[in-house]
């Protein structure tokens, strides 16, 4: 199956100056591509820059070098008027449901919010109708429309959140964490909405996740981050039976199984902390905690290469 | 010799609001066995914090236990003054926290906090203490623990604090230790490095562990015993290989079905339908109910008793308790 | 060590902006700043004589010039009303002002932080009501009204205290400081409590409950550090509104110290005078602000170290 | 999970939960008709000398508060004082607000040059002991009720500047804001649509505070004879002018004194009330 490609990220880098002249290395030279239709996971741990590539890729964060494309333009050195047109084919849901929604709105203007800012409807009536039409499209009614925000459950307030993020047809949609902060019970409702809204739309997810069990369900390519740098990426099939760099085994293995037959005498686990993004080690940079690590680990950054139908940058799989 | 650290009977905790009485916790009663780890599963709500923090008698305002009996070692901890149930804080009993964040004071040094646990219940002078304190925390896996003893929280990994926090909390080997959500905050890696820690400790000192978690992963892989709790009150409890394997009650079975796979992709998650309740408006009878896919008429009248279906495996159901 | 000298330099940015800003708005007085100073009749003789001598026939950027420099060499001009210099005016009267804000923010930190504990630990129980209700009144009073009630009461009908301080020693500053520390005592207290009261919120407090402390050592030993932290900032904030104040408290004891020399520089229509009273005070208020600065760095480690 | 405040449940709840708030509303409420119906309450003028030979009269059926040191009525005084008090309390306060909203919330969401020089202006503007600082424009405009205005509106403009930045930077980061930008809303759009309507109940808890401290402030200047002039009647002006008869006719200068306590006691009390019901987080400055 031949995929366009929708959105293609460059040698992207973000970094945040810190007092004295230190900076934060959030994101570093990282180059991705997200096809047409497909939903991509970006997982790794918190602090890792999955977030900050995320929002770098629809351009709420500005990078501090690379280049974005999408469907072949770039849109990174765009005016804010020039690229108004692309910022409405790209929108994001938060991971706080109670963090993303105005208190001061009603559900109806948050929702009508982006309709407005684009003029997509002539009327106040035929917004309202838009706006009904897309809380039916997440599973809410009507008769939700005037309520604020406080008045709705956590998963009801995650629904608004799309209902938003879906509101102007856009193509590409950016997930932060959409079900870290809900309860168990009420994840899969959301996971099976966003997965339905996908196929329904024809619709392209950057999922971005630390839960792996999550991921399993949603993506249909996951990409493991490890300290601003990709470590691998390719079909989720293929990463979960079998993962090839060393810090996707560990991440894997240490998910604990709701199977008490599974449990491990001896588990995998992962030495030391977590280097600074503010220092990150030389050479690969999972080298410092990783237990085949040589020489050339410590000085020479890996690469991503193709091995076994997926990308790895790992010098293991070198020569 | 007693067989049980720690028996809690028909704990009921409230809190009195403007509103009138919520009941967090309602008639629970379990007990955890000498060196076992028991955990309490449910989520966000169901009142499980709310166990955690009545046994330490440590429930924030406007809260209070309202009746029940909680004994420790056959120490009657209800009846204690708040004298004497600080002497048993930290030496006993100890606690840790969900957010190894806030729970450790940001303007003291880390080592001064773990030695303040020695200094208050062991007759040691200030270097002793320290050298205990230097001990554990190499137990508990900080590596360098002299330049550890120097650090504020701030200058800690979320990890590392957690670690300081168990440290704080196994210093005096206390006979029982609650968990409250120890690894929620942390990442998997080091959650896995921390159930270890968890594990290990126990095996060599000896402490039971009240596990305290919303993860069924984390309660498969750590617990010989497991609650499930849900609306403030337990709906089912067995041995945690006869629960995993045999789960009665339709809410437990919803959880173990809504896990998502890892082993396979599927097209759809399963689901619980609806919301976790509002605990000041129940609905009448069992409260799982509205939820309940297979919920008949008498759910719907009266609260059904937890009652022993196997030996060991209790249920609060009506169905579970006819089909048996 | 970097961070406090960029402190510094902002704090000489603003105390030249505030000099600056007091020689414009005693500067755009409507009609002729010479002749308001020496009233309608003076004859134009006179006038140009103190025009010259005083710089204003020179351009304002040559008057702001020979102002700053002066004030760096210790010469903040001569008072007009008074005929002498200003600098020795203030060296004068400062000492009593010092003795009055002293003894008024001893007094009202002492108490203010002593009611704030007990009403947060007793949250919500009688004596956190009373100790509320007492220092909203703290906060609601006049200084003036405290001032001379406490005069009337204890100084006139019961003739326990000199009604009028000038020369009755350290007994004369009771009343005064009392009367000048009513209000900061009200409002530090309100701090200290809701702060407080917040800190014994936080789970490091539940913590150290854990592990068996009691309810005094919790509060001594980890509440109060991270509660009397923005009390400090307070602090600083406070010597603004005790200089306010004390302009009337030493008018009402008839204290010779800066605020009633200000009142005397404007009754006086004295340029210079009014000038140097209110940048000496400001600097002072500003240099509070420092300390506090410092003080707040030294207590919590978490700005210690970005320092 | 109180976030929403529409303007009737915030009443419910302080109606319920502190009553002294409310019933301090009665008493500001009372303050503000006696104010009001000043010329029809009592049959004297602010500046008539009702009984020139009976000076510094102690209170009768005719004179419920005596006359003071020219003869006049005090009641009558006091009534047309409070329209001062209020006044001044109001609109110096309004002013304040509204351009220290304005300042803060552009300082706080643009950030760089204009942050700095807004907050800079702010700093030099707090550095001053405020009293000090009414004094000097004071003597800059001169007297009159217009100037007092201005002066106490100059003073505390800076201070509500620097809590809406503050609060502005919180909100800056809110994901909701997130959300607008990544939506493409306006900057002027997001800081009207979504930041001022989030600060809206810190105002008003600050409006309520800043109330009381600017009648201080005006009584205050007015008791070292820098604010407003005789003849008009401030409670302020009464408490300098009864000050002389202090040990003979106490209460001349201690009514005005208590009026004054009173109504700032009562917005003290209003605000604490609303500030509890609207927004926990203001308690720290």
């Amino acid at each position: 199956m031949e995929q366009k490609k929708l959105l293609e990220a460059r040698g992207l880098t973000v970094e945040f100056p810190l007092a004295g002249h230190k900076k934060v290395h959030a994101v570093s030279d990282v180059s991705l591509d997200v096809m047409e239709h497909e939903v991509l996971a970006l997982v790794g741990e918190s602090g890792c820059g999955k977030s900050t590539l995320g929002k770098t890729m629809i351009r709420l964060q500005e990078p501090t070098a690379g280049e974005i494309c999408f469907r072949g333009t770039p849109i990174t050195g765009l005016s804010p008027k020039a690229f108004r047109d692309y910022r409405r084919q790209m929108q994001i849901v938060f991971q706080d449901p109670y963090a993303s929604l105005n208190p001061r709105m009603t559900v109806r203007g948050i929702v009508a919010e982006p309709l407005e800012t684009y003029h997509v409807c002539e009327s106040k009536e035929a917004t309202t109708e838009r706006v009904v039409e897309l809380l039916e499209a997440v599973g809410l009614t009507a008769d939700h429309l005037y309520r604020y925000a406080h008045q709705f459950s956590g998963g009801q307030r995650q629904r608004v959140g799309i209902a938003r993020a879906i509101a102007l047809n856009p193509a590409f949609i950016v997930c932060d964490e959409p079900v870290s902060a809900l309860d168990v019970s009420v994840q899969n409702q959301i996971l099976n909405l966003l997965k339905d809204l996908q196929g329904r739309f024809g619709l392209t997810y950057l999922f971005i996740s630390h839960d792996l069990s999550v991921v399993r369900f949603i993506a249909n390519r996951v990409c493991v981050m490890f300290l601003g740098k990709l470590c691998e990426i390719g079909d989720t099939e293929t990463v979960y039976s079998k993962p090839l760099h060393p810090y996707t085994r560990f991440l894997l293995d240490a998910i604990p199984k709701a199977d008490p037959h599974q449990r491990r005498k001896e588990r995998l686990l992962l030495a030391g902390e977590l280097p600074s993004p503010v220092n990150p080690p030389a050479g690969c940079r999972f080298h410092t905690r990783c237990p085949y690590a040589t020489e050339k680990c410590r000085t020479v950054e890996p690469q991503l290469q193709e091995v076994e139908g997926r990308k790895v940058a790992c010098h293991i799989y070198g020569e | 010799m007693e067989k049980t650290t720690l028996n809690v009977e028909h704990l009921c905790a409230s809190f009195f609001t403007d509103h009138g009485e919520i009941r967090a916790v309602n008639d629970v009663s379990f007990q955890v066995p000498k060196r076992s780890i028991i955990g309490i599963v449910g989520e966000s709500g169901c009142g499980k914090s709310m166990t955690a923090r009545s046994i330490m008698r440590l429930i924030k305002y406007p809260g209070k236990i309202v009746s029940g009996s909680i004994s420790l070692v056959g120490k009657e901890l209800t009846a204690l003054s708040e004298t004497e149930m600080s002497n048993v804080r930290g030496e006993e009993i100890s606690l840790i926290f969900q957010e190894p964040m806030t729970s450790l004071n940001p303007v003291m040094k880390v080592g001064k906090q773990v030695r303040e646990v020695v200094l208050l219940h062991r007759r040691v002078t200030k270097k002793e203490a320290k050298a205990e304190v230097l001990r554990m925390f190499e137990k508990v896996g900080i590596s360098e623990p002299e330049k550890r003893y120097e650090c504020y929280p701030h200058e800690l990994s979320g990890g590392l604090r957690q670690r300081v926090m168990i440290a704080m909390a196994m210093i005096c080997r206390p006979k029982l230790l609650i968990a409250d959500e120890p690894t929620t905050a942390l990442d998997v890696t080091v959650e896995a490095q921390i159930l270890e820690l968890m594990k290990n400790l126990r095996d060599e000192i000896g402490t039971s562990i009240i596990l305290i978690s919303h993860n069924l992963g984390v309660v498969a892989e750590l617990c010989d015993y497991v609650h499930v709790m849900y609306a403030g009150r337990i709906v089912e409890q067995a041995e945690t290989f006869e629960l995993f394997d045999h789960p009665r009650h339709p809410y437990t079975v919803g959880l173990m079905n809504a896990r998502a796979s890892l082993e396979q992709q599927q097209t759809v998650l399963d689901t619980i339908p609806g919301t976790v309740p509002n605990l000041a408006a129940l609905p009448e009878g069992c409260s799982f109910a509205p939820r309940c896919a297979q919920c008949g008429g008498r759910c719907h009248e009266c609260v059904p008793e937890l009652t022993e279906v196997l030996p060991g495996h209790f249920v609060r159901c009506h169905l579970a308790q006819q089909g048996v | 060590m970097s961070n406090i000298i960029r402190r510094i330099g902002q704090t000489v940015v603003i105390l030249l902006g505030v000099a600056l800003l007091i020689f414009i708005m005693l500067r755009i007085i409507p009609g002729n700043a010479i002749v308001t100073m020496m009233g309608e009749h003076a004859n134009a003789e006179a006038i140009e004589r103190m025009t010259a001598e005083l710089g204003l026939d020179q351009p304002f950027y040559v008057q702001f010039w020979r102002y700053i420099t002066g004030v760096f060499s210790g010469d903040l001009g001569t008072s007009y009303s008074l005929n002498r210099p200003v600098g020795e005016l203030i060296a004068t009267s400062f000492p009593n002002t010092a003795r009055l804000a002293i003894a008024a923010a001893l007094f009202a930190w002492v108490l203010g932080i002593v009611c704030g504990i007990i009403a947060a630990v007793r949250k919500n129980g009688i004596l956190d009501h009373l100790f509320m209700g007492v220092s909203l009144l703290g906060v609601s009073v006049p200084v003036f009204m405290v001032a001379m009630v406490l005069q009337y009461l204890l100084a006139y009908k019961l003739d326990l205290f000199p009604i009028s301080s000038g020369n009755a020693g350290a007994i004369g500053y009771v009343l005064p400081a009392i009367a000048l520390g009513w209000n900061s005592a009200g409002s530090i207290a309100r701090l200290t409590r809701s702060t407080l009261a917040e800190v014994l919120q936080e789970d490091y407090i539940d913590t150290a409950r854990a592990k068996g402390l009691r309810r005094l050592p919790v509060i001594t030993r980890h509440a109060l550090r991270n509660a009397v932290l923005p009390v400090i900032t307070m602090m600083a904030v406070q010597l603004s509104s005790l200089l306010s104040g004390a302009v009337i408290c030493e008018t009402v004891f008839s204290i010779n110290g800066i605020g009633r020399l200000a009142v005397q520089a404007i009754e006086g229509r004295d340029i210079p005078l009014l000038q140097g009273t209110i940048l000496f005070s400001t600097a002072l208020v500003i240099l509070g602000n420092l300390v506090a600065d410092c003080l707040y760095s030294l207590l919590d480690p978490r700005i210690r170290k970005e320092v | 999970m109180t976030e929403q405040n529409t303007f009737r449940s915030v009443l419910c709840r302080l109606c319920r939960e502190n009553k002294l708030a409310v019933f301090s509303a009665g008493v500001i409420l009372l303050f503000v008709v006696l104010a009001i119906l000043a010329p029809v309450l009592t049959p004297y003028g602010y500046d008539e000398i009702v009984n020139a030979a009976n000076r510094l009269a102690p209170p009768s059926a005719e004179h419920w508060m005596g006359t003071d040191e020219v003869g006049r009525d005090v009641l009558t005084r006091m009534l047309y004082g409070s329209r001062i008090s209020l006044l001044v309390g109001i609109v110096p306060t309004v002013v304040s607000m509204l351009a220290g909203a304005v300042l803060g919330i552009l300082a706080g969401y643009l950030g760089g040059r204009v942050d700095s020089i807004i907050m800079r202006l702010a700093d030099i503007m707090l550095a001053f002991p405020s009293m000090l600082l009414a004094m000097v424009i004071m003597y800059t405009l001169g007297d009159g009720i217009i100037n007092i205005f201005l002066a106490l509106a100059l003073v505390n403009w800076a201070s509500v500047a620097r809590i809406v930045r503050a609060e502005t930077l919180k909100l800056r980061e809110a994901e909701y804001v997130e959300a607008a930008r990544s939506i493409g809303v306006g900057r002027f759009t997001i800081m009207r649509r979504h930041i001022l309507p989030n600060c809206i109940p810190s105002l008003i808890v600050l409006f309520t505070l800043n109330i009381p401290s600017a009648i201080l402030s005006e009584s205050s200047l007015s008791f070292l004879g820098l604010g407003i002039q005789k003849p008009m009647a401030s409670w302020g002006l009464m408490v300098n002018t009864g000050r002389q008869y202090l040990y003979t006719n106490p209460w001349l200068s201690l009514a005005p004194s208590v009026a004054i306590m009173l109504i700032v006691l009562a917005f003290n009390f209003l605000g604490d009330g609303l500030r509890d019901v609207l927004d926990p987080h203001l308690k720290k400055q």
